[in-house]
């Protein structure tokens, strides 16, 4: 690309003089996952999320063959032990190992991560596709809800849901969800309003497809770049999130280890072992910046409205 | 950290109040002397608790300067009759005397009142003559009638509507208050009631010449609850900063003579490492201190730590009523023996609460005069009498592990509430040690409100773990005695012995000291024995306090509403 | 002859893209002389409006890398940033294509046709406003005064134009650069506009270089006409002979792509063969040599260099150059 | 036009304002058990009291009366006093509102003020090292834990230069405890948590502004202003950031809702006594009336601020109709 001005003249429409065929423009697709490919950064920070992703899921693997200790198995003759040998990254206040309890809180924080994502991505998508499909008062009705749901104070829907489904990885996810999936409606519905009025859907409208059939084959493809973006960019906010339910006392309880209340945790013991609060603080910070990374990279090769 | 320090405001503490002080001989005087100090102490003995502190400082005290005390916990209200919870006591306490108050150790002394009061021979009517010349801050004379009033919004049915939590103990105990002449305030009891002065001799006196005139709904909502125009302690009120802070200036009148101080100040902190930070900084002067933390303010040279057992004790409870799954598997005496025996509680103390408190052997806390150091059954950490128990009532392992019984598997949920660090520990210890001896337990946290509803009325819970903190009176009767597993009632555990219920009645009708002790001695040899709900440990109180800080004595009786020294301290600066 | 009043020597714009060097502006080379109007034609991508903002060293991110601009005896591309400012908006004027985005839509269009004299002349805003208002009349905008204070999006696209050319005057410059100025118009407002700029350049006699696509437009307006492709200026003369005896084979094909309403009934319209070049990835020789139906062998081999041909034009072309007519095929 | 506008919002907003409040009640409500508001394990409490306590508190009736009184009072002007102190809920808001204001506002403040020179540095230097060290400074910031990044900041700015007797800065409270209050006072106390909060917005908002910014740039209106001679900086400034600024506009005008949950990690850890730890308090306390006063009052906030946002876009931008 060589700056707008250059741009407009090269794509102007040649009014009185016939150009013949363009270059053959490469598909949407094509084009976003190319720019997303040539930026180095943004792809070693998608395979590190990767690899955290597979050392959570290998979790017990790890605990077996690496580190050799069970997350919540507690020794209180071995309270506060620094980095060693034994235990690598050093023990907590109940003797635990903290690189166990690492590997196994990746899997509650990225799986509430990835769980929360999924979750209210596929209930906003739907809501808001409905609502901006049929519009009237099918749009009226759930965008109040949508409102409704958004108005109320975060805070109260985490204690409140919270003490309602005791959090474990899903019903965690489910709670963080049940206020995000609010913004999503919102966002998709935005698209789908302008995507509807475009030709090609009145188009197939007018040849009788049905509306499930238009929304998943024709709107959907449409909002899905919005989706992506959302999505990639949705994972470190949802750790940082969850670390910030944990320090409030509405997280994932103890003994089952999450990074985020790893961390609460430490933070009374920092004059005792400042490992307790380094390492879960350390990963926290390198998996969400990481994820941001990715998120960034992927908006900026994937959002339409970037393009040009 | 906690975070629902405020959920549980009384509770949280103990938690804090933590241990070890390995220094046993300590435990045993204190609770050896309260035992044998005589009932009723004399002004002299008033003085010497009172006036020097806690013999930490020499130099002469000087007048002026201002205390910054920290605390985790926000304050609910101002009025000493609707205020159930121990930060509001606390700075109540500061503003306002009752007629009695505690020394450190728990014994009464005179506080608005002359002298101990006088029980009739019947032990039904207590006289209390007030010291001469009391004054409000106002200047107006404070008279029996103010403490007749007082005590009328929680007992005259003429104020029913007034929202005192202390209303189903007074309108019980209490017949008439008679104020014979403004000095004289003749209370008549129903019935005799051994702990009715240590219960409710010291409520905070509220001036009938401010509240007089509202009827029981507008006392409720009375400005005074949020800003006392006119107080009777050692301070007076300036200003309540909502969420933030309560300063207090020097009462001129107050009858034990004016603070040296010209400033209190309540400062509501975030949590217990704020309070650390801040003894640190000196942003405050006086705070309690988490037994996590002591070792990190240890070495601070601006900060001196004071420590010492509280009645607190931290105990976890076998649901017992039959009708739940739960309560078929505790009913069994010797489940409840052997998983006692199998918790290795001294390195609970050690590990969780870094000594700083001390293993239970009673249901009296150690600061009673009740208290019985060695009772019938003592449970010393002993696997394999825990495992031989199990085997012998016919608990046997299956193949995964796991003891049963006809049939039914000796596993269990453990709850306490979310946020209480020591608390959420111990229950990872517990389900470890008994998981040692085939018993699966699987702990749970939940929200205090939660917890509160589980032990007072709801009770689906197989076992709970939580702190309760006594005041100076043995009797346990809202724990342990069967008219409290009612709906409301505190013994959620539904413990229901005759035997017991018996002695605690007894107990409580009973004025003679050494019969008393006899009655609770039986107590506790058979609580030892039944073990409904064991005592982990007792906690310690920890404050941290600032060397510029003088003349504060803390005690196990004196950390928070009751404080006599609190006119007597000062400050080296003078700022 | 008088003094040309700007002159292009041999200028050579680049752009650097992830596929290589583009030579948007190839050593192009021309004068204007005052009051006159000049044309540059080309197709999309010929360079036309790289070398208007060239001239104007807008051609950001291109770099200018050779050849000078000469205006009132100085060298544009040397002087300073701060000189160019001097000249910008206030010498030389310039208007765009696309009249609806050329606006910025969130100021009343009146303080921005203000603006140039504010900035250029030092006016306070009351007098540059009454100025803009005058301005706007005097470029057909009924009741000047009140649509000064509405916004861009309030006007129709021709008005909009209008409002871009008033900007433009407001400075009473010397030259004045007009882009496409009515690509983006309807037919019926095309002709309004052009009327506009011929009639400003008589009443003002601002010297006006038109760039566009579309021969027609050329042909009403300029005296003198360049055609530009692939960078370079392939042909250059008098208007009416260019169009009468085209001397370049890419004017001849355009002009034997256009309709005409004064052709020969029954003379069909031919498109030009083959793709647009590939500013990267130029041909060998002449750049047009792969379309043209008159090439030669030379063509491939050597690039012909804008020469005179015939009494008053020039073009670059082996085959002109040589003498041969072009005659249709 | 606009009248009718605001009239059809205001509708929707009462729609909005009942359903909100009802649903936290009817979550208060299913959640709460039998706890009485205030009521702790404290021994001196008798069954007896804990019933009283509850009837005079309107908890043993059902949820859709109280809700029903409640909103009787509301429409009155009257939200009730607090469950656990006695004190009026408005008085509560009251007390809280401006704390929290004064840190939000100041966190939006600092956070504008660097985020926008950011993002636009950004932009105009697009694919430079500053432009890609920028981008990892505001991801950055964004990827720490609030209340780690507090606590740290705490033990830095607070305990360590204190400890080393250099000027420190006090770490909890919206002033002094003694004779605190002045202006320079507030201001030291509200470093640390502004600081805090603003990251949150600095990182947001400067990826924003870059991005915004890139594509007014781009815009031909752009290109006219500098064919008009203008400096560069005027043309960045006064041409482009005003268009560059209206999405942020919107995106400021929806963090007025964020007020009551937005702010709270941080008023945790500073002990900030703002709305938001007062309902995170309060709602863990079951005290209905203060946890409906605020949501309400949220609510009229989120309310507000959407049409807050959506009037100053139409102030900022004037393409922007209302129908």
């Amino acid at each position: 690309m060589i700056g707008p001005s250059r741009v407009a003249e090269l794509d102007m429409p040649a009014a009185g003089i016939e150009t013949g065929a363009a270059r053959p423009a490469q598909s949407y697709w094509n084009e976003s996952w190319e720019r997303l490919r040539a930026n180095r950064i943004g792809i070693a920070a998608g395979l590190l999320i990767v690899l955290f992703a597979l050392i959570a899921i290998m979790a017990p693997l790890f605990s077996f063959a690496l580190t050799h200790y069970q997350p919540q198995t507690i020794n209180l003759d071995e309270t506060f032990i620094r980095p060693g040998l034994r235990h690598l990254l050093g023990t907590d206040e109940l003797g635990r190992d903290t690189l166990t309890r690492l590997i196994w809180g990746a899997r509650v924080s990225l799986g509430v991560a990835f769980l929360t994502v999924a979750m209210s991505l596929s209930v906003g998508t739907t809501v808001g596709m409905v609502a901006g499909y049929y519009g009237g008062w099918t749009d009226d009705v759930l965008m109040r809800l949508v409102d409704t749901v958004l108005a109320i104070p975060a805070i109260f829907l985490f204690i409140l849901m919270s003490i309602l489904f005791r959090p474990n990885a899903f019903t965690l996810a489910a709670i963080v969800a049940s206020v995000g999936w609010g913004s999503v409606a919102r966002l998709v519905r935005g698209e789908v309003l302008s995507v509807k009025q475009r030709d090609f859907i009145l188009a197939t409208r007018s040849i009788g497809a049905r509306d499930a059939r238009l929304m998943v084959r024709h709107l959907l493809p449409n909002v899905l770049p919005v989706l992506i973006v959302a999505a990639s960019l949705g994972v470190g906010q949802i750790i940082l999130i969850e670390a910030a339910l944990d320090f409030l006392g509405l997280g994932i309880q103890p003994p089952t280890p999450s990074w985020g209340n790893m961390l609460t945790n430490a933070q009374s013991y920092f004059f005792r072992s400042g490992f307790l609060v380094a390492f879960p603080g350390l990963t926290i910070f390198v998996t969400v910046l990481a994820s941001n990374i990715f998120g960034n990279a992927v908006r900026d090769a994937f959002d339409p409205r970037l393009k040009s | 950290m906690s975070r629902d320090e405020d959920a549980d405001s009384g509770f949280q503490r103990f938690e804090r109040f933590l241990d070890e002080w390995s220094r046993r001989d300590f435990l045993k005087r204190t609770g050896g002397a309260a035992a044998y100090l005589t009932f009723i102490a004399g002004g002299a003995e008033f003085l010497e608790a009172c006036a020097g502190g806690g013999g930490t400082q020499s130099a002469t005290p000087k007048k002026g300067g201002h205390v910054v005390e920290g605390n985790f916990t926000d304050i609910r209200t101002l009025n000493s009759m609707l205020s159930s919870d121990t930060a509001s006591n606390q700075v109540i306490g500061l503003m306002f005397d009752g007629l009695l108050n505690y020394k450190k150790n728990g014994d009464l002394v005179p506080a608005l009142a002359q002298d101990l009061p006088k029980a009739s021979s019947d032990g039904l009517t207590y006289t209390f003559k007030l010291r001469n010349g009391l004054k409000w801050s106002d200047g107006r004379a404070l008279t029996s009638d103010d403490v007749k009033f007082t005590y009328q919004l929680a007992y005259d049915p003429k104020y029913a509507d007034v929202s005192s939590p202390r209303r189903g103990d007074l309108s019980k105990y209490i017949k008439s208050i008679d104020t014979p002449d403004p000095q004289t305030v003749v209370i008549t009891t129903t019935q005799v009631y051994a702990p009715f002065l240590a219960s409710h001799g010291l409520y905070g006196i509220l001036p009938k010449h401010v509240l007089g005139s509202l009827d029981s709904k507008a006392i409720n909502s009375a400005d005074f609850n949020t800003a006392p125009s006119v107080t009777n302690g050692a301070f007076k009120f300036v200003k309540w900063d909502k969420g933030q802070q309560v300063t207090m200036e020097r009462n001129p009148n107050y009858w034990a003579g004016a603070s040296y101080l010209d400033q209190w100040i309540y400062k509501v902190l975030p949590d217990s490492v704020a309070v650390t930070n801040q003894l640190k900084t000196g942003e405050i002067d006086i705070g309690p201190v988490d037994p996590g933390q002591f070792d990190a303010l240890k070495t601070v040279d601006s900060v001196a730590m004071s420590e010492f057992p509280v009645p607190t004790f931290t105990f976890y409870a076998y649901n017992l009523n039959p009708a739940t799954a739960a309560g078929k598997i505790f009913q069994d005496k010797a489940v409840r023996q052997a998983l006692l025996f199998a918790l290795n509680r001294q390195q609970i103390v050690t590990a969780i609460f870094f000594g700083h408190g001390s293993v239970a052997n009673s249901v009296e806390p150690p600061t009673s005069w009740a208290y019985k150091d060695k009772p019938k059954v003592l449970y010393s950490f002993d696997k394999a009498k825990a495992e031989s128990l199990l085997d012998g009532a016919g608990w046997v392992k299956g193949s995964d592990g796991i003891r049963a019984k006809g049939g039914v598997k000796l596993k269990f949920t453990m709850i306490t509430n979310a946020g209480n660090k020591q608390r959420e520990s111990m229950l990872q210890v517990m389900q470890q040690s008994w998981h040692d001896i085939g018993v699966e337990a699987t702990p749970s946290l939940i929200q205090f409100p939660q917890l509160v509803s589980q032990i007072v009325s709801i009770r689906t819970f197989d076992m709970f773990l939580v702190g309760f903190n006594w005041s100076a009176d043995p009797d346990e009767a809202p724990l342990y005695h069967s008219r409290n597993a009612v709906p409301g009632g505190f013994n959620g555990a539904d413990f229901k012995s005759d035997q017991v219920d018996q002695i605690l009645d007894q107990a409580l009708s009973t004025l003679d000291k050494n019969k008393r002790k006899d009655l609770y001695s039986q107590f506790q040899d058979l609580m030892s024995d039944e073990v409904p709900s064991p005592v982990i440990l007792f906690n310690n109180g920890i404050y941290g306090v600032g060397k510029r800080v003088q003349g504060t004595d803390f005690g196990p009786f004196n950390q928070f509403g009751q404080r006599p020294w609190n006119h007597a301290t000062w400050v080296t600066d003078g700022k | 002859m008088t003094q040309p009043l700007l002159e292009v020597q041999d200028l050579h714009t680049v752009f650097s893209t992830k596929d290589g060097l583009v030579k948007a502006v190839d050593g192009v080379s021309f004068e204007l002389n005052p009051g006159e109007t000049l044309g540059i034609v080309g197709e999309s991508g010929c360079g036309k409006s790289v070398t208007a903002l060239s001239i104007m060293r807008l051609q950001r991110p291109g770099r200018i890398v050779g050849g000078k601009v000469m205006f009132k005896g100085q060298d544009m591309t040397r002087i300073s940033e701060y000189e160019m400012r001097e000249i910008r908006g206030r010498e030389i004027a310039m208007i765009f294509q696309d009249p609806m985005t050329s606006l910025n839509p969130v100021y009343r269009v009146g303080w921005q046709v203000a603006e140039p004299t504010r900035l250029h002349h030092g006016w306070d805003a009351k007098r540059a406003l009454a100025s803009a208002v005058n301005m706007l009349g005097r470029v057909g905008i009924p009741s000047a005064a009140a649509r000064a204070r509405d916004y861009p999006h309030q006007f129709s696209g021709g008005m909009r134009q209008r409002v871009m050319i008033a900007m433009g005057l407001t400075t009473t410059p010397q030259v004045l650069i007009a882009d496409e100025p009515t690509t983006a118009l309807d037919v019926t407002i095309q002709a309004q506009i052009l009327d506009l700029l011929r009639h400003v350049n008589r009443e003002f006699g601002t010297a006006t270089i038109l760039i566009t696509h579309n021969l027609g437009v050329v042909a009403g307006m300029c005296q003198r006409l360049m055609v530009m492709y692939a960078g370079k200026i392939v042909e250059a003369g008098p208007t009416a002979d260019v169009f009468a005896n085209p001397k370049h084979p890419y004017t001849w094909s355009l002009l034997r792509s256009i309709p005409r309403l004064d052709a020969e009934r029954h003379e069909p319209l031919k498109p030009i063969e083959g793709l647009p070049p590939n500013l990267v990835d130029l041909p060998n020789g002449c750049a047009f040599h792969p379309r043209c139906v008159f090439r030669v062998e030379r063509c491939q081999r050597d690039v012909p260099s804008l020469l005179q041909v015939g009494d008053t034009q020039r073009a670059a072309c082996w085959v002109t150059q040589a003498g041969t007519e072009l005659k249709g095929a | 036009m606009l009248a009718k506008y605001v009239a059809r919002r205001f509708f929707a907003s009462i729609v909005v304002v009942l359903g909100v409040t009802l649903i936290t009640l009817v979550l208060m409500d299913r959640t709460r058990g039998t706890y009485v508001p205030g009521i702790d394990l404290n021994p001196a409490l008798r069954p007896e009291d804990i019933a009283r306590l509850r009837a005079d508190l309107g908890l043993d009736r059902p949820f859709y009366l109280w809700y029903l009184t409640w909103i009787w009072g509301v429409v009155h002007g009257d939200f009730g006093r607090s469950m656990i102190d006695g004190s009026t809920v408005m008085s509560h808001i009251l007390d809280r509102l401006p704390n929290t204001l004064e840190l939000t506002g100041t966190a939006i403040i600092i956070g504008i003020i660097v985020s926008v020179p950011l993002g636009v540095i950004g932009a105009l230097r697009r694919g430079s090292k500053t432009d890609h060290s920028l981008t990892v400074v505001s991801v950055a910031g964004f990827a720490v834990p609030q209340f780690w990044m507090g606590l740290m900041l705490i033990l830095i700015f607070s305990v360590t230069l204190e400890q080393h007797g250099l000027p420190w800065l006090p770490s909890s409270g919206a002033f002094s405890a003694f004779a605190g209050g002045d202006i320079l006072d507030r201001i030291q106390h509200l470093a640390l948590p502004a600081t805090v909060l603003s990251f949150f917005y600095m990182s947001t908002w400067s990826r924003f502004i870059r991005s915004s910014m890139l594509e007014v740039l781009s815009q031909d209106y752009i290109r006219t202003a500098r064919a008009k001679g203008m400096s560069e900086r005027r043309v960045v400034y006064l041409h482009g950031l005003r268009n560059a600024l209206i999405p942020l506009i919107t995106l400021i005008g929806l963090e007025l809702p964020g007020l009551v949950s937005g702010g709270l990690v941080v008023e945790v850890v500073f002990g900030w006594p703002g709305i938001g730890k007062l309902a995170f308090e309060r709602a863990l306390q079951y005290d209905y009336t203060t946890v409906m006063g605020v949501t309400f009052f949220a609510t009229l906030l989120v309310i507000a601020g959407n049409l807050l946002a959506d009037l100053l876009y139409g102030v900022l931008d004037p393409r922007i109709r209302y129908g």
